[in-house]
């Protein structure tokens, strides 16, 4: 039950930051004046991953605050953030969205943690070993760390903690990509052995995955205690989530606020609009539409981060007409990608190749050449299908915001090439249960998982959950596995080249875009790492106030 | 010479019609009213009586205009006045009382709230002092328990009460005129007589002139000293009561002063089975029993009326012979048929038999049908008739009640009171029925116009042979058309017989109360028949009083 | 024998009303098992797998026939146990009753200003029937009307939190807030509400009135040279009531009910987006409850309601 | 044209509203400058010759966009109104006329339909109907008419006690007769006017319902959902949301103008009488 006395009272908060506003806001006037050289911009970029495939266009909209700003201790941050529901529970288990994610990092860690390059880094881990064929890794755990409740953080919480989410009755989001593991043991007081069931290069990402948090052993899931920067203090599901600062945190150079609301905002226009007043310090999920204007705005800076997160449009690869690549490659050849970037994106994100590798992934073929739309190619392609009668598209904007309008210009692309999109708009409610992975052709949305693996082997080898596109080919499984066991980076390249291709030539997904990762903050918060990978769920204990 | 206190002066008023075009009501009418004077203002239905009334308060009902003339009430010119001087007056220096008290008290407050709210609002009056008012004048009126009287809401005071309440509303801030609109004839005879003595005395000792509507020159010559007569919109005649009445001279004067009675021709009752027979009836409206052990026999070709005063159950009597009203029980046979007590269960034909006919002529025509529509529904509904033949059948009915055939594509609302009743008579023997069940047809009705209606009835009797339950209260009409009269008193029947033996006495009281209480035209016949009533109480009569005391 | 028949009218209505509830329990429960997909896939969304799905039915009793469920609920419900959120295992009781007393809060906010206003301004428009300021009157109240009230929201949002700052956009209130903090909180979502609702009780007012100005003691009340004012207040506003009291109470119910979109707009944390976010994971106890409050809700006011009339009429106040 | 001259100011100007937007619902297609879906511009370009009343979210023209979306939301709207009046006139005369227990069973009915939270219903027919304009039309309708229900009820309560509908009683008359031609004709005023606000609250469900994604299937338009769909503009100071806005708010008032003068001359007639 929320403790009054101890809660901090937002209403007279905002009502403060209301009244200085207008000097907050002439001050942030000057920030700008003083670095907004663009300069200045790049160089604080050149920090994040995205530099590497970021064209200098999107350099002006690189916040000020990203230059070095000396972190200060102290200040009650406050997060708006969206997909909240009063069904929420803390059980990192049931993890599925935005908010919950935030706020498990804010009270909890995992063993690993993703750098801005998207390489794994010692976090309750120190460090980690596989053997030789990577069937079998060892993971030698950080001294010192306690939890909430002062327990000391020990091996048997790692395995208490991991099993939660794999094996018989698991209830976790995870279990997909957790099968994998054969088995886990506490092989010392801080060393944990993973025994996999066949090579696995890549179980470091895995471990950084949000749904596994590290808690004590035998501990009450509902009501986690962790090892984070913060400590939840009152939880009110869909509504708000205060926390306070855990006084000894081990990490260093994190936890700067003293406490941490969380508000549930999941009305775009109440998280903007709140940001501008001054009710929230930062928030999520952006829309493109309004970035620009949201920038124009005193006061306000926006985090521009590429992403692994693409928009895409499953085509049933077993049904009628899709079994038919013909037809798939038309309806690949007939998306303008450029003009879906650009106008739902509005240029925040990068156009897709047909393949859900992103171009930051080590792993990224870069050489296969960039579809482009082309009418003559999708008309070609569509006669020779020989398909008759008007496509149907099952679109909702629960698959991704703004993917009715994204269909809604696909049709636009197709009709020029002669080729009729039937838009069905389908309730937002119940879509993922309801018409993704039933209907032939719908809308889809990937966050992006930290691996090229991870991300083909969850939605393209055969036998996966969510093989939207029920795309089922035994040559690409099999080279899959070989990939994964692989250590010689050389030949894995070229593995997951030819993995790519196959996707990108015969697949049942048209992927024309990779989207940013767009948050808003004031000008007077600073410190997100810009991760490509599981992209700004560490803000809580990463913003500080400048 | 004592000068007038209102002088209306060529006064003319404009309605809008249902299309919107203003026409005349009130054409250019001239009017002076004395200090203490009583003028009586009469003529049928539609003459611009309530208007010419209203007009003296300087007030136009909504969508009339009072667009020339001048209207000096004590000097002060009303015509075009600013609403506020008009406020000062009205209801202080001149007062309305409305044809229906029941609609015209606001149900919402006590009697007093309302009966003091003019003297108090703007008449000067504190509230203690109208209040002590109102309670002399409650006595005055003979208005029961005038201590207590005024804490009662409208609809706990009966019809005759709330007309003399509304008097005394009109009196309490002592205006110099009060005009009275009807104040009687929603009551019936045994109570109307009560309220118009009340009235009467009550005008004498304050002292006020008045202004007395009415379209019953017999009730107007009880209290008026002087008569102007109307007649759509113009004045006919005007002259001192007596004149009137003993030496009219316009034409129209004359058919009003001997509205000389029909007289039906006696017919020989006939012994074959009743056309329509009632036997031991009891009914009731969920728990209030209405109707006790009613027996009564119609013969073919008769007419059998059936008189009481309002609530005695007339028309109960007349929804259970139509079947509306399931008796609790008893019996009803229609030319030796019993017929089921339901509506429900009775078949097409049985319904047609027996038709209705009632007293509120504009509610009982539906106001978006056309007359045609009208009179044509039964036509094509018992009979098939359509297009040509059931239009031919239509003018032909309209002939029968005396209607031009122009009628036949007019609405409602288009009609006069009168031809409303002939459309509903008209509309009754398109279903060509052996009983006809008449309820008040002709209560609503100015003198004139219902002789016309009861002539019309009595001749269709005498071509087709129709038998009519007529019911009534005023015995004026019974004794034109009965052949029988069935006298009821609250749910049971009194008295009952051939009409010569019921009408010439000994009767029983309450016979003799209704036969006493119909007004007659001839000066002084109410103080008459008061003091006689008195009279014969102080030699120890039994003598029924109205349910109204 | 006074106020006999409004005893058996209250007891009679209040029977057909748990009559009704029992039978909109039935419908509700019907309507949660019609929808496509169940709690478990809800939780996971996107990352349910066949097993975990499998897993979360059995342990949440799932897979046991509907009628089943039903009963439990329904007797669960009788015993005054309103059972355990399948989503998140919070008792429901508690989860709701913070929620519900919010959303009275606001209702009541919204209400306590609304009506008076509405009324008022009925009045007036019937006043001054036909004149510019009853147009005035009734053109700015469609207005307010026809706009959506999400849109109706933003704008006051952005005029008077973004531009003027004089009002916080977030309507977040919790325990323990002292009474005018909280009435700052909810400033904005009250005038939403009540541009949403007074329209339509202005109206209604402003007819009934008129209505009844057309009988005839109204015209006795203008003979008896009283004033507009008067007239319009004291003699027709008491005959004019029961209709009033109808929409007056139409609208209640949709404060309490049907405020879904403000309180997303305003994150306020209320009733509706409790069920609508419990409807989304299907979690059926929770939909179940906030059905039956909802139901119960509009059934008592409108019993209210009938009474209320009942009682605006002096014919049944005072009988013979 | 007599009673056209003779009309109020303010009932000329409902018409005129009403008469243009019946225009525009009519011709609207062949009015806009641009297609329904069609991206000519920038997104959310200020006014300007080329694009009279901007651009929206996506760059299409607001004004071609209105224009079309006339058709579609005027005519849904009306349809549903209409079907909502249809049904629960209907359903209150009869309670009405026949009373006793159908009466009793109806009204329950009615009760129980309002009282089942909107959103849990919307969201039933969503699943068990195909999204379609028909299923959408149903709905409000279905919704609306339990409104409708009770003030009709009311009304022909008052009708159905009058001696003319005796007579037709009396004479053996069956239900539709006394419903259709005694009762209904007599009852329409207040009915008119409940039709002007329901008229314009359909347009307000359309767009909550496009919310839901039962709605107008993109890329058609509808007035209420061209608001949601620019509706975050606002937090920005962009009046494009305003525009849908202000037409359903026009035509509200304009429907409602007429709607009040067709009273005020009923309810004179009324006074008259
Ligand atoms: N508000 C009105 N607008 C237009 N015409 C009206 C209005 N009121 C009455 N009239 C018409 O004016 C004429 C006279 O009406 P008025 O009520 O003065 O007659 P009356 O002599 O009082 O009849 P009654 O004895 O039935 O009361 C009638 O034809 C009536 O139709
Ligand atoms: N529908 C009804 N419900 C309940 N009581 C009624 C109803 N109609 C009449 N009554 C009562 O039944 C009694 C007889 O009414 P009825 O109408 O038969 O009298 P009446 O002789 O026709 O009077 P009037 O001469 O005024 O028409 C009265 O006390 C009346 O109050
Ligand atoms: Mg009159
Ligand atoms: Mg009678």
């Amino acid at each position: 039950a929320p403790k009054p006395h101890s809660t901090i009272d937002p209403s007279r908060a905002v009502r403060q930051t209301a009244t200085t506003q207008q000097k907050r806001d002439q001050q942030g006037v000057r920030d700008m004046r003083q670095q907004g050289g663009p300069s200045a911009d790049r160089r604080g970029f050149v920090q994040g991953a995205g530099a590497l495939l970021l064209g200098a266009g999107l350099a002006g909209s690189m916040p000020g605050s990203l230059r070095a700003a000396t972190p200060k201790k102290g200040g009650h941050l406050k997060l708006g953030i969206d997909s909240a529901g009063a069904t929420d529970s803390l059980d990192p288990a049931t993890y599925t969205a935005w908010y919950m994610q935030i706020v498990g990092f804010q009270w909890g860690n995992c063993l690993v943690e993703l750098d801005e390059k998207v390489r794994p880094v010692p976090e309750l881990a120190e460090s980690w070993e596989p053997n030789a064929d990577a069937t079998r890794w060892v993971f030698k755990l950080r001294k010192g760390v306690t939890f909430h409740n002062g327990k000391e953080l020990t091996a048997a919480d790692v395995v208490y903690s991991i099993n939660h989410h794999r094996g018989e009755g698991s209830k976790s989001g995870a279990t997909g990509y957790l099968t994998v593991i054969k088995d886990v043991k506490a092989t010392g007081p801080n060393e944990v052995t993973f025994v996999l069931d066949s090579s696995y290069a890549d179980l470091p990402y895995v471990l950084a995955d949000y749904h596994l948090l590290i808690v004590p052993e035998g501990a009450d899931w509902t009501k986690p205690v962790g090892t984070g920067g913060y400590i939840v203090e009152t939880f009110e599901p869909g509504v708000r989530t205060l926390a306070k600062r855990n006084p000894n945190y081990w990490k260093e150079g994190r936890a700067w606020a003293d406490s941490i609301e969380t508000l549930a905002l999941n009305d775009l226009t109440a998280r903007t609009s709140a940001l501008q007043t001054g009710s929230v310090h930062f928030i999520n999920r952006l829309d493109p539409k309004t970035v620009g204007l949201l920038e124009r705005a005193p006061g306000m800076q926006v985090y521009n981060m590429p992403s692994a997160g693409h928009y895409c449009f499953p085509m049933r690869c077993d049904t009628d007409p899709f079994t038919n690549n013909d037809l798939r490659l038309a309806l690949k050849y007939g998306i303008d990608r450029e003009d879906v970037v650009k106008k739902i994106l509005r240029g925040y994100g990068q156009v897709g190749n047909d393949h859900p590798v992103p171009s930051f992934d080590p792993f990224h073929a870069a050489d296969i050449p960039q579809r482009a739309y082309d009418p003559d190619k999708a008309k070609f392609h569509f006669k020779k299908a020989g398909v008759s009668g008007p496509i149907r598209l099952s679109v909702s904007d629960a698959a991704f915001t703004g993917a009715v309008d994204a269909a809604t210009l696909y049709k636009e692309h197709l009709a020029k090439c002669g080729i009729t999109l039937d838009l069905v708009r389908e309730p937002a409610d119940g879509y993922w249960s309801n018409v993704w992975m039933v209907k032939p052709f719908c809308a889809s949305y990937w966050g992006g998982r930290p691996t090229a693996d991870l991300m083909l082997s969850v939605a393209y080898k055969s036998d996966a959950a969510w093989n939207e596109s029920f795309w089922k080919r035994p040559k690409f499984d099999q080279l899959l596995l070989q990939a994964r066991g692989e250590l010689d980076t050389a030949k894995r390249k070229q593995m997951y080249h030819d993995l790519q291709m196959m996707v990108h030539e015969d697949g049942g997904e048209v992927i024309p875009m990779f989207n940013n990762m767009l948050f808003g903050a004031r000008k007077d918060v600073a410190g997100l790492v810009q991760t490509p990978v599981l992209a700004g769920l560490r803000c809580g204990e990463q913003l500080y106030f400048t | 010479m004592t000068t007038n206190l209102l002088e209306i002066d060529d006064l003319h008023i404009t309605g809008q019609g249902e299309s919107g075009e203003p026409f005349e009501i009130v054409k250019g009418i001239s009017l002076r009213l004395k200090r203490g004077e009583v003028l009586g203002l009469i003529g049928e239905s539609g003459a611009g009586k309530s208007t010419l009334g209203l007009a003296s308060l300087g007030y136009a009902r909504h969508g009339c205009r009072l667009v020339h003339g001048s209207i000096r009430l004590g000097g002060k010119e009303l015509l075009g006045a600013p609403p506020g001087l008009l406020r000062t007056i009205r209801g202080v220096n001149v007062a309305y009382v409305a044809q229906s008290a029941a609609a015209a008290f606001n149900p919402a407050h006590r009697l007093e709230d309302q009966i003091v709210e003019a003297a108090v609002q703007h008449g000067g009056y504190s509230i203690a002092e109208a209040r002590a008012e109102a309670r002399r004048l409650y006595a005055k009126l003979r208005l029961p328990a005038p201590e207590r009287f005024g804490q009662r809401y409208p609809h706990q005071v009966s019809g005759g009460q709330l007309q003399r309440a509304m008097t005394v509303m009109a009196m309490v801030p002592k205006p110099d005129i009060i005009v009275f609109d009807e104040p009687t004839t929603a009551l019936d005879v045994t109570t109307q007589i009560e309220v118009l003595a009340a009235i009467k005395d009550a005008i004498r000792c304050e002292g006020m002139a008045a202004l007395y509507i009415t379209h019953d020159l017999a009730l107007v010559a009880q209290i008026a000293d002087r008569i102007m007569v109307l007649k759509d919109g113009k004045l006919v005649e005007e002259g001192p009561t007596a004149q009137i009445l003993h030496a009219p001279r316009a034409a129209y004067t004359k058919a009003l002063v001997n509205v000389h009675r029909v007289g039906g021709v006696m017919k020989p009752p006939s012994g074959k089975i009743p056309s329509l027979e009632v036997r031991g009836i009891d009914a009731a409206y969920g728990l209030l029993r209405v109707l006790h052990d009613v027996t009564l026999r119609l013969d073919h070709g008769r007419t059998v009326a059936i008189v009481g005063e309002s609530g005695s159950g007339k028309s109960t009597l007349a929804r259970v012979v139509t079947g509306l009203l399931p008796p609790l029980k008893g019996e009803i046979w229609l030319a030796g048929e019993r017929l089921p007590g339901a509506l429900a269960q009775r078949s097409k034909d049985q319904l047609r038999r027996i038709q209705l006919v009632y007293q509120m002529p504009d509610v009982a025509l539906n106001p978006r049908q056309t007359i045609e529509e009208i009179i044509g529904r039964p036509l094509t509904f018992y009979f098939g008739h359509r297009g040509a033949e059931r239009r031919r059948r239509v003018l032909r009915l309209l002939e029968e009640v005396e209607l031009p055939a122009g009628f036949a594509g007019r609405y409602p609302a288009e009609l006069s009171g009168g031809q409303k009743q002939r459309v509903c008579i008209a509309r009754a023997l398109a279903a060509e029925p052996e009983v006809m069940i008449c309820d008040e047809v002709t209560s609503a009705l100015d003198a004139q116009v219902a002789d016309g209606v009861l002539r019309l009835l009595l001749r269709l009797q005498a071509e087709t042979g129709l038998s009519y339950l007529f019911i009534t209260h005023d015995l004026a009409t019974v004794k034109a058309i009965a052949d029988d009269i069935v006298v009821m008193y609250q749910g049971k029947i009194v008295q009952q017989g051939r009409k010569e033996e019921v009408l010439t006495p000994p009767h029983h009281p309450y016979t003799d109360l209704l036969l006493s209480s119909v007004p007659e035209m001839e000066l002084g016949w109410l103080d008459r028949t008061l003091a006689e009533r008195e009279a014969r109480k102080a030699r120890g009569e039994r003598v029924m009083e109205s349910a109204d005391r | 024998m006074r106020a006999h028949p409004l005893l058996k009218l209250v007891a009679q209505r209040l029977a057909l009303g748990l009559g009704t509830l029992l039978v909109v329990s039935v419908l509700i429960f019907i309507g949660t098992q019609l929808l496509p997909g169940d709690l478990a896939q809800a939780i996971l969304g996107q990352s349910a797998t066949p097993e975990a799905v499998a897993n979360i039915r059995a342990e949440l009793g799932l897979d046991r026939p509907a009628h089943i469920r039903y009963l439990d609920w329904l007797f669960g419900f009788l015993r005054g146990d309103f059972g355990m959120s399948l989503a998140n295992k919070q008792p429901i009781a508690e989860m709701i009753a913070g929620r519900l007393t919010n959303t009275l809060f606001l209702a009541g906010v919204a209400a306590f200003v609304a009506v008076p206003v509405a009324v008022s301004l009925g009045i007036l428009a019937a006043r001054f029937r036909e004149t510019w300021i009853d147009k005035t009157i009734s053109i700015v109240t469609l207005a307010a009307i026809s706009m959506p009230e999400f849109f109706i929201g933003y704008l006051l949002i952005y005029i008077f939190a973004v531009k003027l700052l004089v009002a916080p956009s977030l309507a977040s209130i919790y325990p323990g807030m002292a009474l005018p903090e909280k009435l700052g909180a909810v400033a904005l979502p009250v005038a939403t509400l009540s541009l949403v609702v007074i329209a339509h009780m202005m109206r209604m007012t402003r007819a009934a009135i008129v209505n009844v100005m057309a009988s005839p003691y109204i015209e006795m009340a203008e003979l008896k040279g009283l004033s507009r004012w008067r007239i319009t207040v004291r003699h027709a506003l008491p005959n004019a009531l029961s209709p009033i009291i109808n929409v007056v109470v139409l609208n209640l119910a949709y404060l309490v009910v049907g405020v879904v979109v403000v309180e997303v707009v305003f994150v306020y944390p209320g009733m509706g987006q409790l069920m609508v976010d419990h409807v989304a994971k299907r979690d059926v106890p929770v939909v179940q409850t906030c059905g039956m409050i909802f139901a119960a809700t509009y059934i008592l006011l409108n019993m209210t309601a009938d009474i209320l009339s009942i009682l605006a009429n002096p014919r049944l106040r005072h009988p013979k | 044209m007599k009673t056209f001259a003779r009309m109020p100011l303010s009932a000329k100007a409902g018409l005129l509203i009403v008469l243009v937007f019946a225009f525009a619902a009519i011709f609207g297609p062949w009015l806009a400058p641009h297609g329904e879906a069609e991206i000519v511009g920038d997104v959310w370009e200020p006014f300007s010759t080329t694009f009279p009343l901007g651009t929206d979210s996506l760059g299409r023209d607001i004004l071609s966009r209105m224009l079309w979306a006339a058709r579609n939301t005027i005519g849904v709207a009306l349809a549903a109104t209409l079907l909502s009046f249809a049904l629960g006139m209907t359903l209150g005369y009869v309670a009405a006329v026949v009373g006793g227990w159908v009466d009793l069973v109806l009204s329950r009915l009615i009760d129980t339909i309002m009282a089942i939270p909107t959103l849990i219903f919307a969201l039933v027919v969503l699943a068990v109907l195909p999204p379609s304009l028909l299923t959408l039309i149903l709905v409000i309708a279905v919704l609306d008419s339990t409104r409708v229900f009770r003030l009709s009820r009311a009304v022909a309560m008052d009708v159905a006690v009058m001696d003319y509908v005796e007579v037709a009683r009396l004479r053996g008359e069956r239900l539709p007769w006394i419903i259709f031609r005694e009762v209904l004709p007599n009852t329409l005023p207040p009915l008119i006017a409940e039709f002007g606000l329901r008229f314009c609250f359909a347009f307000l469900f359309l767009s909550s319902l496009s919310f839901l994604g039962l709605g107008i299937q993109p890329p058609a338009a509808d007035w209420g959902g061209m608001v949601r769909d620019n509706a975050n503009a606002i937090s920005f100071g962009l009046i494009v949301p305003l525009i849908p806005a202000a037409a359903i708010a026009i035509l509200t008032i304009g429907v409602n103008l007429v709607v009040d003068w067709q009273l005020e001359r009923s309810s004179t007639v009324r006074r008259r009488a």
